[in-house]
């Protein structure tokens, strides 16, 4: 498994850390290559739905950014998103997907070094993980007719 | 499925050197939709840009993607650049393959092949943008300036020069800040309060700028162009209107022994009072607390005394709130000097004559406890005619570049404890100084300077950090004395210097309050809780939001000049503004698709803005445009999908997610 | 009645005997009961841990893990073996690959470790469980007059101590506590040398030397400490730091549990066995 | 006159509750017959699979097609009847999102069955015996259906001309339907039938009072204030996630929305929607807090997708 090339999905709100992960970028800290960003203008607009869309489609991990509770751009935008995380990755778990792979975190725009770390980490934890290929393995888990009369 | 073209940047060798750019063109090119792709050497130059517009008109492009820098470098550029072609800016998207790809990639395969997911990705989103137009506000011609230290006062005057209304908020009962407390600057060695006395009058007389002092701004309602500010009043108990300044209630009330504030508890003040002789607005205040009236019920002498008949004891305890309207912001909210009572072993709080840099500078005060003289406490209490120190330790970072507590350097420490280090040699013959420094940072204009004199005039500079302040003596001399346990890391020796006072250099943190003022003001905080730039070096004065700029200490240590700069600048920021008379608004606004809305109110309460209200007749929620900040939360909460943003639709994102996940 | 695990640490079983002795009989007079470990091994000391550090952490976790059997917490009177075992225990939360490694040593001897264990005090027993009232209401002979330096140590306060690290105050409460006076002792956390005095010894009587002078200059009685290492340099070595800087010094030095027994009226403090003999002021209320 | 109108009914993995509400339609069926026929009704009249082979192809006008595919069995009857019919109508829950069935789908088909035929407090099995798809009796061999892991919609094996949720869809709406039918005023291919567009809060009369949860309740465990909003109160209400149609009669009775409806408006996925709208409405500001009050949100999944797993973008549970 150790070439296995984890693909994370990163949701950043664009006041805190897609500034800070720019700022990783300004200040040449060097992090993998597996994770994709999209920038959203507030953490609060990550919807679970694209959560579970992105791990359906073939996302190993799916990593959510925010403003530090707090510092919020939009005074508590992140507040509605860490509402929303705890139920969302108990639920991952009754899926059989391991919470971990689903992570949110804090960046501040002062924190390219932090997102630089974070973002290795959740490589590091994913990688450890293994591939998800959810869509590959739930085709193999459904029977058909065919399956039936062999 | 429209025409897209893509358009891939080397930035000279920024991109180019790391990511494979002819490739990422030739993968661009075979992508759905796309019928143009090409590269350029610097794509925001004005040769990459007509690039770009020549495209537009010679293969009817309807979107475009540009791969190149970070949306929040150049998409307004880029916008722009369409707008000239005759395509709406927002049917256009920035792929980011510079920030967050090449400089950030070591592996240059791996570099590439990310470029193309990140340009896939926006490919796949730009699909299906749609036309939105910006929208623009007027500007109200008033601008808020919160705080009245130095920086505050400088922006407030360069506003009122050019006839425009300022409302300056203070929240204690004079304006002028910690500059008020100090004694001289450094390196020039003028009086503070000549330099910034007539600056406070000046700004309290001035036409155009109203003064609110003892007051706080309790709430920020609105956007760029027209906040609405709840200034609150706190109560004074005099008719400021009436009062004459006088002063005759200052001598008479019968309270005496109320530690003050403005000295740091080193001097007392009566229950009438202003704060220093010097303030701004010159007018008592009564402080209800301990004021017989108020609480014993009996006295009123000050009432008696008063000709003017200005004293109201009868105001409102709670105060009272205006509201004022502004077009733009400035805040200047200044700092607060750390107590280090948590560094036990450096005895502050523990043993006498240990005293924090501000409380010194009262020290050396004419109008201080001891009336300029430094001297050693007299039975504990700070006072004139004490024993002057045979030695003093000026002690550097204490909090400032230190893991434990501030990570970062406070920038002026290293600057007064020179000033004091003269003001001893010059105020007490004879007396030691030394001065324990990790580095000295003598940075500014003539600081260095300074620098070179002081070491002329005989002041031990000892390099290394202090490991302790103790009163337990060992050996003759240290008796009833304090001892200074250093590491001299110049002799590479531990050394015990005896001394009678220690004045700790101690960090400028953010002001007490500096937290909740930003969350009023919507605005961020770096980790270190100063106030965040828009960009370190070119937006220091502006901020995330939108007519909001900083200057001063509130956005991270400095010093007199660099504050008043700063202060000027902001105001030349606020005028732009107010000058040109209105401001664009992002369009990427909530909105409702009626259809889909059942009213079941859950986006509501969700928004910190109420930009979303209930129309009850339809029974539907209505996003205010206006009012929306577009941060689409309550459109990642809608159950049912009926609240979506311009811009940020989910069915945008929801491509630009395909689009990642199909690559490879 | 309280019930710990004990880890009395090679010291009580040594040099400190009357440590011990009074240790279990100030906690039967406090109805604590303090159960000795079973198949116990020394903590590894100070010293180990820098040099060999899987072995070290390896050796404190064993006793952890016997601890953790009984789910007691567990008490170490010696400052050292409450450092080294209370470092082990952070160690393995913070470091997985140690953990794993001394998971593996541990499994060798049939053992394991989940981290539950709380490392405690003897003092902070004494002080934050059965606490500072109920140690007063014991007291049947007050210290009075009696002025004491409170000498808290390093080890105890640092890193994981429950007393402030640069200004420690539990042992003054006690002291008051018991009748007694403590004095301004802004001395009571810097270290007594410790080992130093076997390997580098100028060093350590010099260390000695300002935490005598210290509680000299202050007029204390006597010194109490929480570590037998620190008792025996300030006691054993008096003599040393005498001859070495021409001090005078006659302080006696005890162990917090010692001035307990004294005020609380208990038969065997064991103080007799110190080497710098009483003071005056203590020898009357050892006779009174 | 012109020919009778051909009508199929059929069960697959259900409970028969979607039968029952066809006959709740009363005494109305008497006018259902004079234009309809009904050619094939297996749960109330005796019918034969084989009856229905032997029809031609389409012959069958309308199939309503209650139950989700849960088995062999099912799966080729869906593909016998869509192949005879002209319209087949997904028919309750269960057939257009798998319904109760489907909660199956976070277990393993393993742990079923052992469940079902050894474990479960009232089974005496000592033999373990559990069902085989093949078996050899005296009189020769039978056969059973083989049972499937994981539990789909009928959408999912053959194409369906329209979707009516429910569970099970209301008198008053099949009614309805059954009218359109006979005067052949269906919506275009695709759409949902016997429905609303919007969600259940639409319909539910209790008011919002725009509070945060503090909370969290399981409708046994309090009596909740009478006119207030549900989920408001703490319980956990899918009403504002889940299509309207069924007048919010659970609301009337007290009970939350279960969603058996499914995803209301252009939600993907109806269980991350109502996650989405329930977590931002909590009163946190930390993750800690969050997970202090979530913690009484017992078993999310089961909740938000009661009747939806099988329209789910997640679908089953699959073990790493």
């Amino acid at each position: 498994m150790s070439d296995f090339e984890p693909r994370i999905v990163a949701f950043l709100c664009s006041w805190c850390s897609y500034t800070g992960a720019d700022l990783a970028g300004t200040s040449r800290k060097k992090y993998r290559s597996n994770i994709i960003p999209i920038r959203v203008m507030c953490s609060g607009r990550v919807d679970p739905e694209w959560i579970l869309k992105a791990f359906r489609d073939g996302a190993d991990g799916v990593l959510v950014c925010g403003c530090h509770p707090g510092d919020c751009h939009y005074i508590n935008g992140n507040h509605k998103t860490l509402g929303r995380y705890p139920v969302v990755r108990r639920m991952l778990a009754q899926f059989g997907i391991h919470p971990d792979r689903y992570r949110l975190e804090w960046v501040s725009a002062a924190e390219g070094d932090r997102y630089a770390k974070v973002v290795d980490a959740m490589i590091d934890t994913v990688r450890a993980l293994g591939p998800l290929r959810w869509k590959d393995r739930l085709a193999a888990a459904t029977d058909t007719l065919a399956d039936a009369r062999s | 499925m429209p025409r897209i073209g893509v358009f891939v940047c080397h930035c000279g060798s920024n991109i180019g050197s790391v990511v494979h750019v002819p490739e990422v063109v030739q993968f661009a090119s075979g992508l759905p939709g796309v019928v143009h792709a090409a590269e350029h050497k610097y794509m925001c130059s004005d040769p990459g840009q007509e690039m770009i517009r020549q495209a537009i008109r010679e293969h009817g492009l309807e979107r475009v993607v540009v791969a190149s820098c970070s949306p929040l470098m150049h998409e307004a550029t880029f916008r722009k650049t369409c707008e000239e072609a005759g395509l709406n800016g927002f049917l256009f998207q920035m792929a980011n393959i510079r920030e967050q790809v090449s400089w950030v990639t070591e592996d240059k395969a791996r570099a590439t092949k990310k470029a193309m997911a990140v340009v896939q990705a926006a490919v796949h989103r730009v699909v299906g943008h749609v036309p939105l137009q910006v929208g623009t506000v007027p500007v109200t011609p008033a601008t808020l300036v919160i705080g009245g230290g130095v920086a505050g006062i400088e922006a407030a005057l360069q506003v009122a020069s050019s006839g425009t209304r300022v409302h300056l908020v203070e929240r204690e009962p004079s304006i002028g800040g910690h500059m008020a407390r100090f004694d001289k600057t450094f390196p020039t060695l003028d009086c503070a309060a000549c330099i910034l006395t007539p600056k406070m009058v000046q700004a309290n007389t001035h036409p155009m700028i109203t003064v609110h002092a003892w007051s706080e701004v309790v709430e920020v309602s609105g956007f760029v162009g027209s906040f609405k500010v709840r200034i609150h009043h706190k109560a004074t108990y005099v008719d400021h209107q009436k009062c004459t300044g006088c002063g005759a209630c200052l001598q008479k009330c019968p309270q005496r022994k109320i530690p003050s504030e403005f000295d740091y508890g080193m001097m007392n003040r009566r229950a009438i009072y202003i704060p220093f002789a010097q303030a701004v607005p010159n007018k008592p205040i009564i402080d209800r607390e301990h004021c017989q009236w108020f609480q014993a019920g009996k006295c009123r002498i000050c009432e008696k005394v008063c000709e003017a008949k200005a004293i109201d004891y009868d105001q409102d305890p709670a105060g009272w709130t205006e509201e004022v309207e502004v077009g733009n912001i400035i805040v200047a909210s200044g700092m607060k000097v750390m107590q280090p009572t948590d560094m036990k072993h450096l005895g502050y709080g523990r043993l006498p004559d240990v005293y924090t840099g501000i409380e010194f500078e009262r020290l050396c005060h004419a109008s201080g406890p001891t009336e300029g003289h430094i001297v050693c406490k007299t039975g504990g209490v700070v006072k004139a005619g004490g024993r002057p120190p045979k030695a003093i330790a000026l002690v550097h970072c204490i909090g400032s570049r230190d893991q434990q507590h501030h990570a970062y350097c406070s920038r002026v420490c290293c600057m007064y404890a020179l000033k004091y280090a003269h003001l001893v040699k010059e105020h007490v013959p004879g007396c030691e100084v030394y001065d324990f420094y990790i580095d000295m940072r003598c940075f500014g204009k003539g600081y260095e300077e300074f620098y070179n004199r002081l070491l002329r005039e005989d002041v031990r500079f000892v390099r290394g950090k202090v490991a302790e302040v103790t009163d337990a003596a060992l050996y003759p001399g240290e008796d009833g004395r304090m001892v200074v346990r250093v590491e001299d890391t110049l002799v590479g020796a531990v050394r015990r210097i005896p001394v009678d006072m220690v004045v700790l250099c101690s960090a400028l943190e953010p002001a007490e309050g500096a937290k909740a003022l930003a969350q009023t003001l919507h605005m961020g905080c770096s980790s270190d809780g100063f106030y965040l730039e828009r960009h370190p070096k070119l937006a220091p004065v502006s901020t995330a939001s939108a007519g909001i700029f900083v200057a001063g200490c509130c956005q991270g240590p400095k010093d007199i000049p660099d504050s008043v700069a700063q202060g000027a600048a902001a105001a030349a920021q606020a005028l732009a503004m107010i000058m040109k008379g209105q401001v664009e608004v992002e369009p990427t606004t909530a909105h409702v698709i009626d259809d889909l809305c059942s009213g079941c109110q859950i986006c509501i309460p969700l928004c910190p803005y109420e930009a979303i209200h209930r129309d009850e007749a339809r029974r539907k929620a209505y996003v205010e445009p206006a009012l929306c900040k577009g941060c689409g939360t309550c459109v990642g909460a809608c159950p049912s999908g009926a609240l979506q943003q311009w811009g940020f639709d989910d069915t945008q994102i929801l491509a630009e997610l395909e689009g990642i996940l199909a690559a490879r | 009645m309280r019930t710990y695990a004990y880890f009395p640490g090679c010291s009580l079983k040594a040099t400190a005997t009357p440590y011990e002795t009074s240790l279990l009989d100030v906690a039967g007079a406090l109805d604590v009961e303090f159960r000795e470990l079973d198949d116990w091994n020394c903590c590894g000391a100070t010293a180990y841990f820098s040099i060999r550090e899987t072995l070290s952490h390896a050796i404190s976790a064993r006793n952890l893990a016997i601890a953790e059997k009984g789910g007691l917490d567990l008490v170490a009177p010696c400052s050292a073996c409450y450092l080294g075992l209370s470092k082990t225990n952070h160690y393995l939360q913070e470091f997985p690959e140690l953990k794993r490694r001394v998971d593996g040593a541990l499994a060798a001897g049939g053992l394991a470790y989940g981290g539950s264990v709380r490392v405690r005090h003897a003092l902070e027993v004494f002080v934050q469980d059965v606490g500072i009232d109920a140690i007063e209401d014991r007291v049947r002979k007050p210290l009075d007059d009696l002025k004491v330096a409170g000498y808290a140590g390093c080890q105890m306060v640092r890193p994981y101590g429950f007393d402030d690290a640069e200004v420690p105050v539990v042992l003054d409460r006690l002291t008051a506590a018991l009748g007694g006076t403590p004095v301004d002792f802004p001395l009571a956390s810097r270290c007594c040398g410790g080992a130093q005095v076997m390997t580098n010894q100028p060093v350590a009587l010099a260390m000695c030397r300002e935490l005598l002078a210290c509680a000299e200059g202050r007029k204390a009685d006597v010194i109490v400490t929480t570590c037998p290492l620190c008792h025996m340099n300030l006691d054993l070595f008096q003599g040393k730091v005498n001859a070495a800087f021409g001090t005078s010094f006659h302080i006696p030095v005890v162990f917090f549990t010692q001035l307990m027994a004294l005020a609380f009226g208990l038969q065997r403090t064991g103080i007799d066995k110190n080497i710098v003999p009483a003071s005056p002021t203590l020898a009357g209320l050892m006779a009174g | 006159m012109a020919e009778k109108l051909r009508l199929g009914l059929y069960w697959a993995a259900s409970c028969g509750g979607c039968e029952i509400a066809v006959l709740e339609i009363g005494d109305r069926i008497l006018d259902l017959i004079q234009v309809a026929d009904i050619v094939f009704w297996p749960c109330v009249m005796d019918f034969k699979y084989d009856d229905v082979r032997a029809m031609p192809d389409g012959h069958i006008d309308v199939v309503l097609f209650n139950g989700a595919i849960r088995n062999s069995e099912n799966e080729s009857i869906a593909r016998l009847l869509r192949q005879k019919c002209k319209v087949l109508v997904a028919f309750g829950s269960c057939a257009v999102e798998g319904g109760i069935p489907a909660l199956a789908n976070l277990y393993a088909l393993q742990s079923l069955m052992a469940r079902a035929f050894t474990e479960s407090e009232s089974t005496v099995n000592p033999a373990g015996t559990v069902p085989a798809p093949g078996h050899h009796v005296p009189e020769g061999e039978i056969e059973l259906p083989v049972i499937y892991r994981t539990v789909r919609r009928l959408q999912d094996v053959v194409p369906v001309d329209y979707f009516m949720p429910g569970c099970p869809p209301t008198e008053k709406q099949i009614w309805a339907v059954l009218q359109a039918i006979v005067a052949g005023a269906l919506p275009p291919v695709g759409s949902h039938v016997g429905c609303g567009d919007r969600s259940v809060c639409d319909e539910c009369k209790r008011e919002k009072r725009q509070v945060r949860i503090e909370r969290f309740h399981r409708p046994h465990e309090i009596v909740p204030e009478e006119g207030w909003c549900l989920l408001e109160q703490g319980i956990v209400c899918m009403g504002s996630a889940t299509r309207s149609g069924c007048e919010a009669r659970c609301l009337d009775a007290n009970q939350p929305c279960r969603g058996c409806y499914g995803p209301a408006g252009r939600s993907m996925d109806q269980g991350a929607a109502t996650l989405s709208a329930v977590g931002s409405m909590i009163a946190a500001d930390s993750i800690e807090k969050a997970e202090q009050i979530l913690r009484d949100f017992v078993d999310p999944a089961g909740t938000v997708y009661r009747f939806g797993m099988s329209n789910s973008l997640l679908v089953r549970r699959l073990d790493e």
